[in-house]
């Protein structure tokens, strides 16, 4: 079988086991669930052999395919590997398994539809990653809410209702822009061009005004940057995390939320060079805030979720501050930086929900002392909090640490040439590591030490197969702080021909 | 000769007559209870048929000029018409009495036929007029209740009044043309004197009228809700259908130019809105659902923003999507005790839990209707606003695109009552009929179809 | 081999962290722990050891070990690798050396805490990271480590973490240093910036080199410094320090005497080569080294708990250490850092024993005359109370007076006035220290009799090595560890006229020392209420001192709750629920609202529907007009 | 003013009171009337042309219209009849239970 | 004076025909008795008849004669009588009553405004036929024979209708007997 072969199996296993489910018999809720993890186990090993035999050392798209939909406006399905997305389909594989063997206990009604519900996020988040052409993307992009509205709406906590409605309204609104973006991008560029097409690859070709880019950058930017979210976009991130079951905070947290720095990576800044360059210092200024701001809140939250939400908002800041560096290193960073949050806070969400499937409130004032009560869980808990505190030897240290470094090298010049705000602002995000460390280790504090507190007692530590959820997020965690040579390699050449597109202006009058 | 042009020409019109004089005559033996229906069906697949293979021969002719002629597209597109009516027969078992049902939707479905034909005002009158004062006597048809009497006269005199208005507009064309040739609307159009300026927008306003766009919607509501089941769909979705594509017939390739293309982007843009934000307090499905058209005739009249070229495709293939949709929506609305409990949103809570694939159709229904991928609704409006924004109106483009944000909430509402909410508290799960069912698989499957190879379905037109 | 000496410890860790702790089920008793725990440090002890011979065989040249490339990004590497000359040598030397002692120590000490495995873990941990920060080639390498201790400190220190007060301790601690490192990393940056390597030694290469470097040294240096502060607790990041007393004693004296707190003492010491281009920056170093040497001993003067006076006096000496490297002799500090990794280990211990001895008390008012009940702890203590207070020819003696030379002739900054303040707190280093010895020691007996009763020497596994250390204090004055480090870190020249100076000098500090010493005989030795009316004259400066300056306070008020308050209330309730949520609502009820009033202009009357129609037709008929 | 222009006239006018007279009128056999009324405005309009472009369709579409404002009536009044049923009015204010 | 006036007696017709017209479409809105608005109705579809035979199309002239007033008319009238006797109608206007004045006089300005225009005037007097009823068959039955048979199929369709919706009402009459 083609290499092209097994990412399209990637990409359509999880809509089989859609339909295995809706076959499978019901009031079987056991075999369901085994039949949703074998399903995802398969897609992961199936992912690895492709990561295994992806060509660090070759530009461009692997394992493409590319096949006509709808021809007479251009549109292909093309989907392919390249150092962009390589990473990320990675994470989803590698979360898929965890997500689906973490929701075994949780999950008590409507099973089939519950994992149903989470293929099919599978499947347009994978396809989303994958997608090469701007149709195809939006479709997968787009096709995602209503399965998290689902999962969301129905196994959520009260206020679930307006959570996921929160969510939804939110991100479609900033779809619906781009909607319009992608139209008038498409169009353009057959007037210019004469060519009608959706690919990335012929996009990039595209030359607008000023003008037209500020405008397309700022719809893709709203769309991506809710996504992401960058304040001051952010506010339904926290609702929906709370009121989300476990396996969708983790969905959410783990590679949801790097849809929108992808989109930025592998879209909205690329296809608009000049546009971004001229609003970095804003997109940045925004980056940073984020930084602080989600560590600021995360400090004042007594609801465990919360806590994790707003660090999300937090780390994905030093990601946007890393993608707009145009850095090698920040860059590089960036992309690390969206592997390890995705491990890290899928991590933390899945340790919340073990720890309130136990105890039934996310009020971190019931707890205290569970370094007692559950040794093992707190063990597991620690190098979590640590990795998302970013101390060295974990993927969190890799990310931050790269992504300052490039902010900082970047902003130097600028600053000796008189420029200061990039370098205010890298030297503002570098303190935020200093928050980092103040909410996480409050939280840490509050949640493992002190005298033994918890509603609900007694209740067993982690059982084996908690146990090895956590352990592979851990050793993908020290793996990743440890040896990212290796990812680095992979996504060398995709860093490099996204700072190229980005740096080089695209106007109509210049020539290349 | 000519009886043979004529013949092969009108084939589907002549089937769908046949099945109408067949239905009177089994009437008249009084047997119409039974197989009127049966019969009614096999001349609308027949015709159907006969539309598509015509088509697909690309046959074209001209039996009476000036008057009505066919080409493929035609064809192609009272195929899509005619497939679609076809689900709503299916519905109708044992809910309406079928005999006359049967005449009056055949005798519209022929008026539909017609407009796509039409070549002149008369034929065009003819055409509006025989679809829809069938559909007058379709709505009071469902005499569960006395409002169906009430929406039947809203119906009927606002018909009557669109339809003076259309004369109205009609005579002041042929006074400034001399002619009522429907290319006198293109030229007229073109002319920039007082006169034809006044015959073209009473015309287009009394298709606003039809098609119910605001501020001429407000019989749609009423209508639709007093109406049974099937005729809302069959109102819904044919109606519709013959309406605009009677417009966009009626304005060939002439591109809009001011102040004509003011009104066409403002009206239908408010009725965008103030569909969708209507709908979102209704507690009636089939309110909703009317109110949900008057958007999406909204929609569909941006779509004549566009450039001429894509507009029959944009225009057909976002009613092929919008109906199957609708069609599924109704079809797959479970039975309850009477027609007034039956579209309550209410007794749809939890519907999930009771009927889930009930549920799941409704849901995929709505989804599709809000655009949102990878239903076929998505394709059909990206279709209308890449032509709206190819005919370089950015503007109106982005505001419409924002405007359908403003509908995807109250879809949601209905997916969050039949998922997320509790059981409703005298919620009976009545049988499913098979034939309904047969419906809503049907509707599922052509959605699935174009939505997966939407390039297929747009080559056609 | 230096892969080795590092890894050595990082295996106990695993060990005793996997197995020996409910983690691992408790699979292994103490005795495995304790082999674990104490053999491995040992055993890289050894290593170093021969580490050593073999840098002496290859004629002091460095020796480099490169382990693996942690990434190649562009064409900056960064790779892992240990480098090992003279100053690393003493480094692993003390860090292995003490920390082994420590290890063997601790056996007794935690004999029976429940936490036993947990606590060997930690201490291998540390000694890990402590390793790596030492031996450390690229400042990357080194700032792991550097994080990593800090790490190992806050899991130490909330050792015993049912107490929350300890977590939040550790907190703190681990907080503080946060705030330093971010001056660490800024540093790093401009380093890599300019140079595209974090190499230690390239970096110093490039600024010996002819050409000097375009990046301002000065810069770097004061963010490099800002990092040191926050490890070595001075001023203004030297809250954490005291508080740190929380964890067992053998932490304090290990991490937070003998080794983590010099960290940042070496780090300067390592970048020698960037501060000797930054006059202002060791100007800063010197200035706020002498001033936390002498705050810090002003507040030790009056602490009554015997392991914060020993605190206070770890961030004085540090501060000792900071003034040698301000004015340049950075030989010198490492020399007083060494010889106070002794003594101060050794007091440390020997507090320990004597709270072991007195079941867990620490406050001196409820001790005194322990000295014949535990003699050995009291000799050992005595020895080195004596060094730090600087009685010749003890170690602390040579340090300290070295100290105070440069501090007075260094042409690198030194001056009168900086040895004037820093002979001040000699003095009172002197008077603080016997203050404790005569506390603790001497005197009536003031400890409840239940106390008295059971007071008891401790085991020999901790005298031993009590013994041990008062030795090394006693003579490791006279290793030459400046001269020795010479070759490396060149001592700062003296203006020929000023080495009359040299032997008065001298005479004085040995005065200070013994006035120091008959200060706290007469005030403690005789009468309990000498010492008494003393305080009721300076109630006043009493309060502040024994209240620290009130500097905790401080930092509470002017940082801890503004940043609450602001996340709370600007952010939190203005920023997210007010202003965006706020927005967003509104828009909703707008929405709601126009959704209200269409409804009610559906009023279901033909007249009214009919009227729209007209209006609509008047309208766009008026509408047509345009363009006319 | 010629007389085309007047019987113009007259036409528009005759349409327009009709429409006012649908909106105005409560009673509904008025309102049908009124709605007769437009249709015979529309014929005026279309006679005049017809006469006056001497073309023959105009006429036409009058028959035509004569024919479909008989049907409309002839289904109007049995939905009257049906309303007055259950209403036990003429009055068409009181045809408004479907609102919202 | 009198041979101006006879020789101008068909224009002064026609003004007449037109005035009564007016006349009868404004007392539509204002009686109150809707047996009096059909008669006024009537009489406007008379004088259209009449200002029709004036134009010279008799024929149609007489259609609306026998059709409207014969059939359509008759049968309005009849229903009237019929219902009248036994319900009473509500109050003469709605609520909208001066919106709808204010919409009939814009209504009738943007109307007139619009074709308010010299038009081309036609071949010919007043009288003159402009084209007999000859043509016009021989064309309705020629060139628009479409027309007619489509009329027819709406005819049947209407048949159809009024079928339906007067068995509806027997049903519901059933209905309300039965329950």
């Amino acid at each position: 079988m083609s290499d092209a072969a097994v990412l399209n199996l990637i990409l359509f296993l999880p809509l089989l086991g859609t339909g295995l489910l809706v076959a499978a018999p019901a009031g079987e809720p056991g075999f369901v669930r085994r039949l949703a993890l074998v399903v995802m186990i398969v897609q992961f090993v199936l992912a690895a052999w492709l990561y295994a035999r992806f060509d660090s050392t070759r530009a461009g798209l692997q394992f493409e395919t590319r096949l006509p939909w709808i021809a007479q406006w251009g549109v292909y399905y093309q989907i392919g590997l390249d150092g962009y997305n390589v990473l990320l389909v990675m994470l989803t594989a590698f979360l898929g398994p965890l997500v689906v063997a973490g929701a075994f206990t949780a999950i008590a009604k409507d099973e089939k539809l519950f994992y149903a519900m989470v293929f099919l996020v599978q499947f347009a988040m994978l396809g989303t990653f994958v997608a090469q052409d701007l149709f195809l993307f939006y479709f997968f992009w787009e096709t995602m809410l209503i399965p998290m509205f689902l999962l969301i709406g129905i196994w959520g906590g009260e206020r679930r209702i307006y959570a996921t409605l929160k969510f939804v309204l939110y991100t479609a609104f900033g779809s619906i822009l781009m909607l319009a973006a992608v139209i008038y991008l498409v169009w353009s560029l057959q007037n210019t061009t004469g060519i009608t097409s959706f690919a990335f690859s012929d996009l990039v070709k595209s030359r607008l005004p000023l003008d037209a880019q500020s405008l397309l950058l700022a719809a893709f930017a709203l769309s991506f940057a809710i996504k992401v979210p960058m304040v001051p976009l952010h506010t339904w991130l926290p609702d929906a995390h709370v009121e989300a079951p476990t396996t969708g905070s983790v969905i959410l947290a783990g590679v949801m939320l790097k849809m929108g720095t992808y989109g930025f990576m592998k879209l909205g800044f690329p296809l608009f060079p000049d546009a971004t360059q001229l609003y970095t210092p804003l997109l940045m200024a925004l980056a940073v805030l984020s930084i602080v701001y989600g560590a600021c809140l995360a400090l004042v939250q007594d609801d465990i979720k919360k806590i994790i939400a707003y660090s999300s908002i937090s780390h994905l800041g030093y990601v946007m501050l890393g993608l707009l560096s145009l850095d090698l290193v920040g860059i590089q960073g960036a992309i690390i930086q969206m592997v390890s949050h995705g491990l890290v806070a899928g991590g933390l969400f899945l340790m919340v929900g073990m720890i309130y499937e136990r105890c039934h409130t996310r009020e971190l004032r019931a707890y205290g002392g569970l370094a007692r009560l559950l040794p093992v869980y707190s063990v597991f808990f620690m190098i979590l909090t640590l990795a998302s505190v970013g101390l060295p030897t974990t993927s969190g240290f890799t990310g931050e640490f790269l992504v300052l470094l490039g902010a900082f090298r970047a902003a130097w010049p600028l600053h000796t040439t008189g420029d200061d705000l990039p370098l205010v602002l890298a030297v503002v995000a570098v303190a935020g590591v200093v928050l980092g460390a103040l909410y996480m280790l409050r939280f840490a504090l509050a949640f493992l030490y002190g005298a033994p507190r918890a509603p609900h007692q007694p209740f067993a530590d982690l059982d084996r197969r908690e146990k090895s959820i956590l352990g592979l997020i851990v050793a993908a965690v020290f793996a990743l702080g440890l040896f990212p040579d290796e990812p680095i390699g992979k996504t060398e050449l995709a860093a490099k021909s996204y700072r190229q597109l980005v740096t080089a202006s695209r106007l109509p009058g210049d020539s290349r | 000769m000519i009886s043979q042009t004529v013949l092969t020409a009108m084939l589907p019109e002549h089937l769908l007559l046949l099945g109408l004089v067949a239905v009177i005559a089994l009437e008249i033996v009084g047997r119409g209870e039974r197989a009127a229906l049966a019969v009614a069906f096999a001349c609308v697949a027949a015709a159907a048929v006969a539309a598509l293979r015509l088509g697909l021969d690309g046959y074209a002719a001209a039996p009476f000029t000036g008057q009505f002629s066919v080409d493929a597209s035609t064809l192609l597109v009272k195929a899509m018409v005619l497939a679609l009516a076809l689900p709503v027969l299916l519905m109708a078992r044992g809910e309406l009495p079928d005999g006359e049902f049967a005449a009056l939707l055949l005798s519209s479905l022929y008026g539909v036929c017609l407009l796509q034909s039409a070549d002149s005002f008369p034929t065009l009158f003819l055409g509006l007029e025989l679809m829809s004062l069938p559909v007058y006597v379709l709505v009071l048809l469902a005499y569960r209740r006395p409002q169906s009497a009430e929406a039947a006269l809203k119906y009927l005199v606002l018909g009557g009044t669109a339809t003076a208005t259309f004369l109205m507009g009609a005579s002041l064309l042929y006074g400034s043309g001399g002619s009522l040739g429907i290319d006198a609307f293109a030229r007229a159009l073109a002319t920039n004197d007082g006169l034809s300026r006044a015959a073209v927008v009473l015309v287009v306003l009394a298709f606003f009228l039809k098609g119910a766009i605001v501020p001429f919607h407000a019989w749609a509501p009423d209508a639709y809700e007093g109406a049974s089941v099937p005729v809302t769909a069959y109102m819904a979705t044919i109606v519709k259908a013959g309406v605009l594509l009677a417009v966009v017939r009626l304005f060939g390739r002439t591109q809009l130019a001011t102040p004509m293309l003011e009104i066409f982007a403002t009206l239908p843009l408010l009725s965008i809105v103030w569909g969708n934000l209507a709908a979102m307090r209704q507690p009636s499905l089939r309110r909703m659902i009317a109110y949900s058209s008057i958007a999406h005739a909204g929609y569909l009249f941006y779509a004549l923003l566009g450039d001429a070229a894509g507009r029959l495709q944009a225009v057909a293939f976002y009613l092929l999507a919008y109906g199957l949709m609708n069609l599924l929506a109704f079809a797959a609305l479970p039975a309850a005790a009477d027609d007034v409990a039956r579209d309550r949103l209410d007794n749809l809570k939890g519907l999930f839990h009771r009927a889930p694939y009930a549920a799941l159709m409704l849901a995929i229904a709505m989804l599709s209707l809000a655009g949102i991928p990878p239903f076929p609704g998505f394709v059909a409006k990206f279709l209308i606003f890449k032509n709206v924004m190819a005919a370089g109106h950015t503007t109106y483009a982005v505001l419409g695109l924002v405007a359908s944000y403003l509908g995807i909430y109250f879809y949601l509402r209905l997916l969050q009552f039949m998922f997320m909410s509790p059981d409703a508290p005298n919620a009976s799960a009545a049988p499913r009929r098979r034939l309904a069912l047969t419906a809503s698989v049907a509707c599922l499957a052509g959605a699935v179809l174009i939505a997966v190879f939407p390039g297929w379905v747009i080559a056609g037109f | 081999m230096l892969t080795a000496i590092v890894l050595l410890p990082l295996l106990g860790f695993v060990l005793n962290g996997v197995l020996a702790t409910r983690l691992g089920g408790n699979r292994f008793g103490p005795r495995f722990v304790s082999a674990a725990g104490c053999g491995l440090p040992i055993a890289s002890f050894l290593l170093v050891v021969k580490a050593v011979l073999e840098l002496r065989a290859g004629g002091w040249a460095p020796l480099v070990e490169t382990v693996y490339r942690w990434a190649l990004i562009g064409d900056n590497s960064f790779e892992i690798a240990f480098y090992f000359d003279r100053l690393s040598a003493v480094m692993a030397l003390v860090v292995t050396g003490v920390g082994s002692v420590i290890h063997v120590y601790s056996i007794g000490y935690m004999k029976d805490d429940e936490g036993y495995g947990r606590f060997f873990a930690y201490l291998n941990l540390f000694l890990f990271f402590m390793l790596l920060l030492v031996l450390g080639r690229s400042l990357l390498v080194l700032f792991v480590g550097w994080e990593g201790v800090g790490l190992a400190s806050y899991l130490l220190i909330g050792f015993w973490f049912h107490d929350l007060a300890n977590a939040r301790a550790g907190k703190k601690a681990f907080v503080t240093n946060r705030i330093g490192d971010a001056g660490f990393l800024l540093g790093m940056f401009v380093l890599f910036q300019a140079f595209g390597t974090l190499d230690m030694d390239r970096i110093g290469a490039a600024f010996a080199g002819p050409a000097l470097p375009a990046v301002s040294a000065s810069l770097v240096g004061v963010l490099l410094f800002i990092g040191a502060t926050g490890k070595s607790a001075q001023i203004p990041l030297h809250v954490w320090l005291p508080d740190a007393m929380a964890g067992p004693t053998p932490v304090s004296a290990l991490i937070h005497a003998a080794t983590m707190v010099t960290a940042g003492v070496y780090l300067v010491a390592r970048m020698s080569a960037v501060y000797l281009h930054a006059p202002e920056a060791s100007a800063l170093i010197a200035v706020v080294g002498v001033a936390t040497a002498f705050f810090a001993a002003t507040i030790a003067v009056v602490q009554t708990d015997i392991k914060k006076v020993l605190a206070y006096s770890t961030i004085s000496q540090l501060g000792f250490m900071f003034l040698a490297l301000g004015v340049g002799a950075y030989g010198v500090a490492i020399f007083h850092l060494v010889t106070h990794a002794f003594f101060k280990a050794c007091l440390f211990l020997g507090a320990g024993s004597v709270i072991h001895a007195l079941g867990g008390e620490q406050d001196v008012r409820r001790m005194g005359g322990l000295a014949r009940r535990i003699p050995l702890t009291f000799w050992s203590f005595a020895i080195a109370t004596a060094a730090i207070a600087g009685i010749p020819p003890l170690a602390g003696f040579f340090s300290k007076d070295g100290i105070l030379w440069y501090a007075f002739a260094s042409t690198r900054g030194g001056s009168p006035l900086l040895w004037l303040v820093a002979a001040a707190t000699a003095l009172m280093t002197a008077f603080y220290m016997f203050r404790l010895l005569w506390l603790t020691f001497f005197g009536r007996s003031r400890m409840t009799p239940e106390v008295e009763h059971h007071v008891h020497e401790s085991p020999s596994s901790m005298t031993g090595v009590l013994l041990l250390l008062a030795a090394l204090s006693a003579l490791g004055g006279f290793i030459a560890v400046p001269h020795f480090l010479e070759a490396q870190l060149p001592l700062p020249p003296v203006d020929e006229h000023l080495h009359a100076y040299e032997t008065p000098l001298l005479a004085v500090s040995v005065a200070l020392a013994l006035a120091g010493l008959a200060a706290a005989a007469w005030l403690f030795g005789g009468p309990a209420e000498r010492a008494e009316r003393l305080r009721a004259r300076f109630a006043g400066p009493h309060r502040w001192l024994s209240s620290k300056y009130f500097v905790d306070e401080l930092y509470e008020r002017c940082l801890d709750k503004p940043l609450v308050w602001i996340s709370d209330r600007i952010f939190l309730r203005f920023g997210d629920r007010t202003l965006i949520d706020g927005t967003l609502h509104a828009l909703a009820a707008i929405a709601r609202g126009s959704a209200a009033v269409f409804g009610r202009l559906q009023t279901g009357s033909l007249h009214l529907y009919a009227w729209f129609v007209l209006l609509g037709i008047v309208g766009a008929l008026l509408w047509s007009w345009r363009h006319v | 003013m010629d007389r085309t222009q007047l019987l113009i006239g007259v036409a528009v006018t005759l349409f327009s009171l009709g429409l006012v007279g649908v909106i105005v009128r409560r009673h509904v056999l008025v309102m049908l009337m009124c709605m007769e009324l437009m249709l015979n405005g529309v014929n005026l309009s279309l006679v005049t042309f017809a006469q006056q472009t001497s073309t023959t369709v105009g006429a036409v579409l009058v028959f035509l219209i004569f024919v479909v404002a008989t049907v409309e009536i002839a289904l109007a009044i049995p939905i009257v009849l049906l309303l007055v049923r259950t209403k036990r009015t003429l009055d068409l204010g009181a045809y408004s239970e479907l609102k919202g | 004076m009198i041979e101006t006036l006879l020789g101008h007696v068909d224009t002064l017709l026609l003004l007449a025909c037109c005035a009564g017209a007016l006349a009868g479409g404004a007392l539509m809105l204002v009686l109150r008795q809707p047996m009096r608005v059909a008669m006024a109705l009537i009489a406007t579809m008379l004088f259209l008849a009449g200002i029709y035979g004036l134009l010279g199309m008799h024929f149609i002239a007489a259609f609306q004669v026998l059709i409207y007033v014969g059939a359509v008319m008759l049968f309005m009238v009849y229903v009237i009588m019929l219902l009248e006797v036994r319900e009473t109608a509500g109050a003469r206007y709605s609520r909208l009553l001066l919106p709808g004045a204010a919409g009939l006089v814009v209504l009738l300005f943007v109307l007139a405004a619009s074709v308010w225009r010299p038009l081309p005037s036609p071949k010919g007097e007043i009288g003159e036929i402009g084209y007999g009823i000859a043509a016009f068959s021989a064309d309705f039955l020629g060139k628009y024979w479409l027309l007619f048979e489509l009329t027819s199929v709406l005819l049947v369709a209407a048949v159809v209708a009024a079928l339906a919706a007067i068995r509806v009402g027997r049903q519901a009459g059933d209905g309300r007997k039965h329950g």
